[in-house]
Formats: C-alpha cells, structure tokens, sequence
C-alpha cells in the first residue's frame, strides 16, 4: 500500500469518519504551495492565473465525477458547511428527514426558524419504513432532506425512486452524500435529486473541503449565504450586486489548495474505477458479516446485505461497553469507531427497539471499509472483538 | 503486556460487571449529574453529608467499564471521609492520572489504583475521571 | 530563499493577497496526513487522539501567538467566514465601519437585515478621519468593526486608542487583522479589541484556516452560527443542547491539517520574531517609498510613511492603466495586484478626492511585502515601472 | 520578444491613447452596456442599424489599453457590415482570441490583427473580449 503511507502498521477501519490521502493528492496540493503559490480569481500575473486554472480544473473534475457541468458545483468546507447553506437558504417551512440524518443533516433543520419537522421511521432492519415515508411525502413537505447511504447502518437509501416521487410533488430532495459519493458510482442527473452535499475528507481528500451540487435552476434560486470577496459585482456603501454562480456562493479566498486536493482524490479514484470500488467494498462487506455473524452474542444494526448497504458495518458485542471494545481493537492498532457516531436520534431508535424501556442510549461499535482495506483487516477486526469478548468474561 | 499496561484488570471488569454502592438515597445532602456527550457515559451520584462527614454515597450511571468501575470504587473510598479529605482525594487523583510516569499513586487509593493502565490511554482518562468530577460538583453544591 | 520554493524566479510582491507557504509548514501538513490521518474529537483509538492532540496544540500555538487562552480561538475558514460568524451573531441596528474596509468586513455587515451603516471617513493620506470617528463613537453604534491595517493604503489603524474609546461607551470593537496578525506583533489584551479575525494563507499557512478571537465573556454571548457534529451535547428530534467554547462554534470535521499547517506557520513567524518581521517590512516599505517617488506621474495612496503603514503600497502610474502596468511587470515575472483590491467603496472615495467628478473609480497597482521580500524585490519592481512609462509614452 | 508576442505595440497604445468613434448617438437602434466586474473595465457601444446594414457605431468606456484598443478597433471593421457579417466576425474573433497557436487571424480583422499577443496573457483575454461580446448582446438587443 505504498500509495498510502497512513496504513503502515495499522488496520484503519473508520473511513467513515475520514478516509486516508494518498500520497498523489500530498503531492498535487504541495505543487500548488511549491509552484502555483498564489490568491484565485484576482491576480493580473501568470503565477495566479495558473492558480485559478488549477482551482477550476478541480471544478470541472468535481462536474466530470458526477456528470455535470462545472458552475453547478459550489466550494463548501465540508457536508457540514453546505448543508447549513441550504439550511439557511432555502424556502419552506415543512422539512421530512429522516431518523438516520447525521446531526449535520439534522440539528441546521432543526434550528430553523418556524421548522416543522416531519420524520421518517425506520425499519427493524434499518431501512427507511415505507409507510412512514408515504406519509411524509403525503403531508407535501417543502423540502426533503435524506441521508443516501447511512454512516451508521450503512443502508443506502432509495434515492432515484425517492426523488421521482418528490418531483411529481414538488417538494425539493437534499441529499446528505458524506457517504455516498465516495463510494458509489454517482450520477446526479440519474439520482434526480435537488442539490447533493459532500466532503472530500471522506473520499481520499484533504480536510476543509466539499461540494455542493444543485439543478442550475434550483442553485440560481438561492440568495448569497456568506458575503465578501469574490462574491460581489458592484459594491456600494448603499448596495451590493452579486456575481454569477458559482462564485456568488464562494464568498472570500477559498480553500484553493484543498480544492486541488481534491481534484486529485477523484483522479485517484477514477483511475481505480467507481464501479471496482464498490464491488470491492461489497465482498469485504460480504465477508465481514459472514464472519461476524459467527461471534457469540454480537448484535448488528442495519440491513445485513452487502447489496443493500455501504461498507459500514455497526454493531454490539453482548454487555461489553463499545468504547471498551474499541479500546481493546486499538491495542492490536485495529482503528474502529464506538460511541453514537453524530446519531443520536437514531441510537434512541435502536435502543427502544433493542431494549426497551431503557433510559440511556445504547452506543455502537462501527467498522467501515473503503478501498484500501482487504479481508487480512476483516480478520484482524474479528481476533480484536475475540478478546474483548475474552477479557469481559472472566469477571 | 506488564500488568501495570493492563487496562482491564480483573478488579477493573469485576467492579464494572457488579458495581459496589449502587442506588439512590432517599435524602441527599449532595448530588450531582455528571454526564460526558462526547461518550455518553452518565453518573448519577449521591451523597449524605453530616457532621462534616460523608456518611452515605452511592451513584446510578452507564456507559463504559472505565467510567463505571471508576464510579464504584470512588464511592468505597469515600464512605466516612471529611469534606477536605474528599476533595484532597480528587485533587490526587487528578494529577496522578494525567501523569503517565508516576509509579505509584502519591497516597493510597486503594482499589482504584488499578486504573493505573488507563494512564497510557489518553482518550480514556476522561471516562476514569468522570465520578471524580461528579463529586467535585457535588461537593461544591451545583 | 530554500524555505519558499515558490519564490524561486519570480518577484512575488503581492502578500496582502497570499503569502508564499515555507516548507516546514508543508512538511507539518505533510506528517498529519502520512502519519497520524484521522478526524479529530470523535475515535476511541490512539491515531485519532493524536490527530486531535495536533489539532489542539494548534490551537495552543494560535493563542500563544495573540497572547490569549485557547478556548478563546476559534478556527474558521477564514478571515470572510469569521466576519460573516460574527456579523450573524452579534445583536445590534448601529454598525460603524471606515471606507477603507474589504469587501468582506463590509457587505456581511451591509447586509444584515435592519442594519444602519455608519460610515467612517479617510482623509487625503488615507488615515481615519478623526472628526468622522468622532462622530460615529457619538452616534453610540453598537459595533463598530475596522480592520487594522488596510489592505490598500498599508495604513495601521489605532486600534488600541479606539477599543479604549468603544469600551467606554459599550460598543463592540471587531478588527478585520487579516493584514495585520501577519505582519505586526500582536497581544489581544493590549489591543483591547472584543473580537479580532484573521485568515492564515497571508500568514505563511495553508489556505482553508482563519481564526476568531473574542473577549471569553462575549464569545460566550454569540449563539451557534453553523450546526452539525461536534457542536453538540444532546441531540434529540425536538432539540439540542450545545457544547462550550470553542467547539461550540465549530460545527462538523474541522479543517484539521489546515490548523496544523497554521500552527507551523506561527512557529515559523515566532522562530523569525514578529518585532523583526515588522521591522524588514518597514525597511522595505520606506526603501520602496524613496524610490517610487522618483519615478514622475507616479501617485501613491495612503500614509506614504513606514511607521504609518504597512508593507502596502498603491499608486497609480500617471494615465496608464494598472491592468497594463501588471501585465508589464508580470512580463518581467514581477507580480504585483492591480484593480479595486476588493475596496470598492475606497476606490469610489480615492476617485473623487484624486479626479473629481470621474464617473468611473479609479484602479490601483499595489506591491505588497513580507519576511521574504528584500530590496532588490524593489529595484525590480521600479525597473518594470519605468518600462510601463516608456511602452505607453510611444503613442 | 519577439513582434508577434509583444502584447503592447504601437497600434494598440495608439488605439488607446486616441479611440476612434468614440461619443454617443442620438438615435441609437441598437446599445448595450458592458461591463467586467472583476477588473471594471466598461464600454457602452451604440449602434445605428437600418437597411440591415450598420450605419453608425460609437462607444464610450473606461478601462485597460486592451479594452480600450479592442473596442475601438473593432468600431472600425463595423460600419457597413450587415447584421450577419458582424456576428460572423465575432464568432471569428472569440475562437481565434482562444486560440494561441493560429498564427494569423483567419479572415482580415484589420487593425484588430495587432491584438495578436494578448493570447499569450490568459488573464488579459477578457478585456480583448469585452466589447465584442458588448457588441453581441447589443446585435441580440439586451
Ligand atoms: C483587510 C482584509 N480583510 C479581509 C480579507 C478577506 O480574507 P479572506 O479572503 O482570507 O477571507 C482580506 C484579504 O483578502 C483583507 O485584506
Ligand atoms: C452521513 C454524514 N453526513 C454528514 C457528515 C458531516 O460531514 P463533515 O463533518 O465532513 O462536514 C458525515 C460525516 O461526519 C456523515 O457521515
């Protein structure tokens, strides 16, 4: 794994949470600091009109990556960042969402002035229930926002079928793709949606970026968000006008290197293929379940099929804490996450199905996938969870 | 890995498996929630202060084997200590657990002294430190 | 110049816009990345709390820097983001600002729904006009937000004097430092100011960083502007409680290696001593003053004196036009900014004090220097100058 | 460097320096005014169309030399010009201003030719660009 210098010596099962960075995007970025050093969109010299290019090429890979065109995609620091733009701007007063959003698909919703929230149930094996998304879509929410593939269950959301359902309404579907995009062929025109959110730390990118994407015509709705420089035509000390899309929605000097990063993640991994990566993730998730199925008294959240869910793979094992188990993983340099992973809402969902009646939430332990792993990993994940399993029997 | 490495001691999951003074009291002179969102761990405790002693303590919670055993074994050292002396205990604990290199605690904990492993797990400190500074607000009446 | 490899065969005179990045900066970066790649405040395991422990420390070395605690610095994405976090948050109807202000310390405050701007006049060498100030301090704003140094005219604001004149009176004092925490020592306290906001890629950091320091008693007044993960305490589908400074206000996964990557930027600016940096540019800037001067038709904006300013300087190369004058000079490889810098309303004020009644603003050449910068920087760029002069006084 | 890459030669800074059909009509049938915000370069172009056929075309505007030289360059290949031959000689101006290999313009341009270097300044394309894509919104009637 000489392409990603990170693994050496440990087992990294949390690419949910971030991704390791390969050394080509280090490198692409450090050329930008080394060579192409120098402010977007302002410059009157060479150096920073090879900036801009470099900025704007990683647009148009952005646009390429999922089938679209360059000014429909907006800069963002990250999910977080543009699902509080959308929050921000968008129209309606009726939002569905659903029990699995991430806090950051949920608390900028939720904090909205005059919000009213209509939730979406899941399913016992964690999958949207059907008859609670009729009747959201029934009630004609404004707005419709839904993770694609859960960070905790690892479910993937009927997102196409959703959208047409949506259109035929007018309700606008936001897509949460934190833990999509970097793992799933995407197409937006296919998927149908409105806007779609992303972060590149999640798919082989570096920190402090992410995308928003939306339909032009819905992208040219939506007042400035941030204001400053970058984002003006003329300024008055009266009045401003805002420049085109998709500058008007990237107020100030962006995060330019980050966005080159970028650029290279997705070289990166459309050189290895969107399709292998998937299948890829689908055998290790194949794998992984099979055998943590063979452990004693571990429970797993979510639709336990490799067909219907990402690589993410969420569990218990018996009575023993999650940050226990992780701790114990972490001995054996096995990385997992453990604790209620921006979810909580959906732990309450779990804990009164798993147990109900108790009063504090039950935290998971969660492994995920991405391409860099192989099924020695899956192996190493099951010898750690053996003797955490070991160590809380002997009381 | 030395014994002194071990993080789960087997006094460390006994106490998490079958935690000692647990319960609630019917008239606390002191209480406090302590509850750390990062983790989720939560503990409830109670104390019945007279005579400048603590003749009662027990605690409520959940959440990791750390945080629960370190709540139990709080509550065996406390049981007849004066106020100054609880809060002279904290303050021991304290800067013992942030210090990686001490051998030995600078005073006797007693059973808690088995948390020494945890030392060598920074994110885990937190989870032993969270009874202690349940009682730091319980004592100071919040 | 082995530590900026950007520089190597150019004569980068525009650091107001972006600084050149050192290599230990990239190197820092680079040893997050390969050796401890992992989101921060959220694993159970030994990376990610090394990932956080570099995040925080960073965060250590930014209020060591501003002589100020950590829990008092919040990271942004920038100098544009902080700006419009805070012109969010904070209450108030009455905003004073000068008409030196950038675009970003100006339209978020424009824009504010009831704001009542009150505006701060320059006088003819580009200072504060005091009689002006003195009027806006007796209107009694709520705020009154100015940077420190500008941007255009290199002057240095009084900001000491005037924080002690808005703490008497109640008004908020935020100062735009995005030019001054990178080139002039920098102690919070004296400054006395309730907020200061800076952007770390003119600082010899990455881009993708910026910085809030606030007063703790009024930082801890401002609402949460962004929601999302690790902002939170408990989350539930009705509500969410927040957690304390400064993750408060820094909702999602942060820009984790681009605070890193400041962090060295600030060991690498204290190795260097901010008195010495102040003191190189202030040579620089006096050499570049004597030497300008002596070039006929040449009008300089601003101070036009090193202990008043800056290392900025803006003039005008008699009646040509500055684009022309930066596409002369970046022939040369000299790159230098020219246009309105993002100060429109400026730019109107220099139009009517230099051509009364022009219709069209005026435009401006600005060099710029920083710690890298030396005077045979300024022969070149007056040699280019002299160029310009001749190729336009063919016609 | 060489006469084909210098950027600024004496037609131009003349062009510049002494625009030609500079002012404004009376009866203008067709007018736009165009404008780039990132440098502020302006020009308002005023056209006077009958029998098909460009009759008058003036311009006003403020801005670099090669927005300038640009806008009154290209009033000179106007007049006379149908409407279809003006929008046929734009699109040949925008393709070649795109194109840093052609050596020569395909078609004559006149004066215009001498605008040749600007294509080796990226960042200076625009402002070469300014009045003919002010021209084409004024041909459509924006
Ligand atoms: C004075 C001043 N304020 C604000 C800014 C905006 O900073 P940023 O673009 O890094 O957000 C700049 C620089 O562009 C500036 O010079
Ligand atoms: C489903 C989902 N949504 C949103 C986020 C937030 O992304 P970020 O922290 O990069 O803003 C995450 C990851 O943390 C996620 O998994």
């Amino acid at each position: 794994m000489l392409d990603f210098p990170g693994l050496e010596g440990i087992t990294y099962l949390d690419s949910a949470a971030s991704s390791q960075t390969p050394n080509q995007v280090l490198a692409r970025m450090e050329h930008y600091y080394q060579r192409d050093r120098a402010n977007v969109h302002r410059g009157a010299y060479a150096l920073s009109s090879r900036a801009t290019d470099a900025y704007e090429e990683a647009r148009q890979k952005v646009a390429d990556f999922l089938g679209t065109d360059a000014d429909q995609c907006v800069f963002t620091r990250g999910t977080t960042d543009a699902l509080n733009l959308l929050a921000r701007t968008l129209p309606g007063k009726k939002i569905a969402l659903s029990v699995m959003e991430h806090h950051s698909n949920l608390v900028p919703w939720q904090q909205r002035p005059e919000a009213e929230l209509i939730w979406i149930e899941i399913s016992e094996d964690g999958r949207l229930d059907q008859a609670s998304l009729e009747a959201a879509l029934a009630q004609k929410p404004d707005i419709m926002t839904l993770t694609w593939v859960s960070n905790v269950l690892g479910t993937i959301n009927p997102i196409q079928e959703i959208a047409r359902r949506c259109r035929e309404q007018g309700t606008l579907l936001v897509v949460d793709a934190a833990q999509g995009v970097p793992h799933l062929p995407t197409d937006v025109k296919e998927l149908g949606c409105h806007f779609l959110v992303f972060s590149g730390h999640k798919m082989l990118g570096p920190t402090g970026i992410g995308v928003l994407w939306g339909e032009r015509q819905q992208l040219e709705k939506l007042p400035p968000y941030q204001f400053g420089g970058s984002m003006v035509g003329l300024v008055t000390r009266e009045k401003t006008t805002f420049a085109d899309l998709p500058q008007r929605l990237e107020a100030g000097t962006p995060p330019i290197a980050e966005a080159i990063g970028l650029g290279a993640a997705i070289d990166f991994l459309r050189a290895r293929g969107m399709a292998k990566v998937r299948q890829h993730e689908k055998e290790l998730t194949g794998l992984a379940l099979h055998e943590l199925r063979k452990i004693p008294d571990l429970r797993i959240a979510g639709p336990q099929d490799p067909e219907k869910q990402g690589g993410v793979i969420s569990f218990q094992v018996g009575k023993v804490h999650p940050h226990d188990v992780a701790t114990i993983l972490d001995r054996r340099n096995v990385c997992v996450r453990a604790g209620h992973h921006c979810c909580q809402p959906l732990m309450r969902r779990l804990t009164d199905m798993w147990t109900p009646g108790a009063r504090a939430p039950i935290a998971l332990v969660r492994a995920s996938f991405y391409l860099y792993n192989q099924p020695e990993d899956v192996a190493q994940l099951v010898e750690g969870l053996q003797e955490a399993r070991k160590v809380f029997s002997r009381g | 890995m030395g014994d002194e490495e071990d993080l789960y001691r087997e006094i460390i999951v006994d106490h998490s498996q079958s935690p000692r003074n647990q319960g609630t009291l019917e008239h606390p002179t002191h209480q406090h929630h302590g509850y750390n969102p990062l983790c989720g761990d939560e503990i409830e405790l109670q104390l019945e202060v007279s005579d400048g002693r603590i003749q009662q303590v027990v605690f409520q919670g959940s959440g990791c084997a750390i945080s629960q055993a370190s709540a139990s074994m709080l509550t065996q050292q406390l049981k007849g200590k004066t106020m100054t002396e609880a809060t002279h205990l904290i303050g021991t604990f304290k800067t013992w657990m942030k210090d990686r290199q001490a051998e030995q605690c600078p005073e006797s904990l007693g059973d808690v002294e088995a948390l020494a492993g945890v030392r060598s797990y920074p994110v885990r400190v937190k989870c032993a430190l969270l009874a202690w500074t349940t009682l730091e607000h319980a004592l100071a009446g919040h």
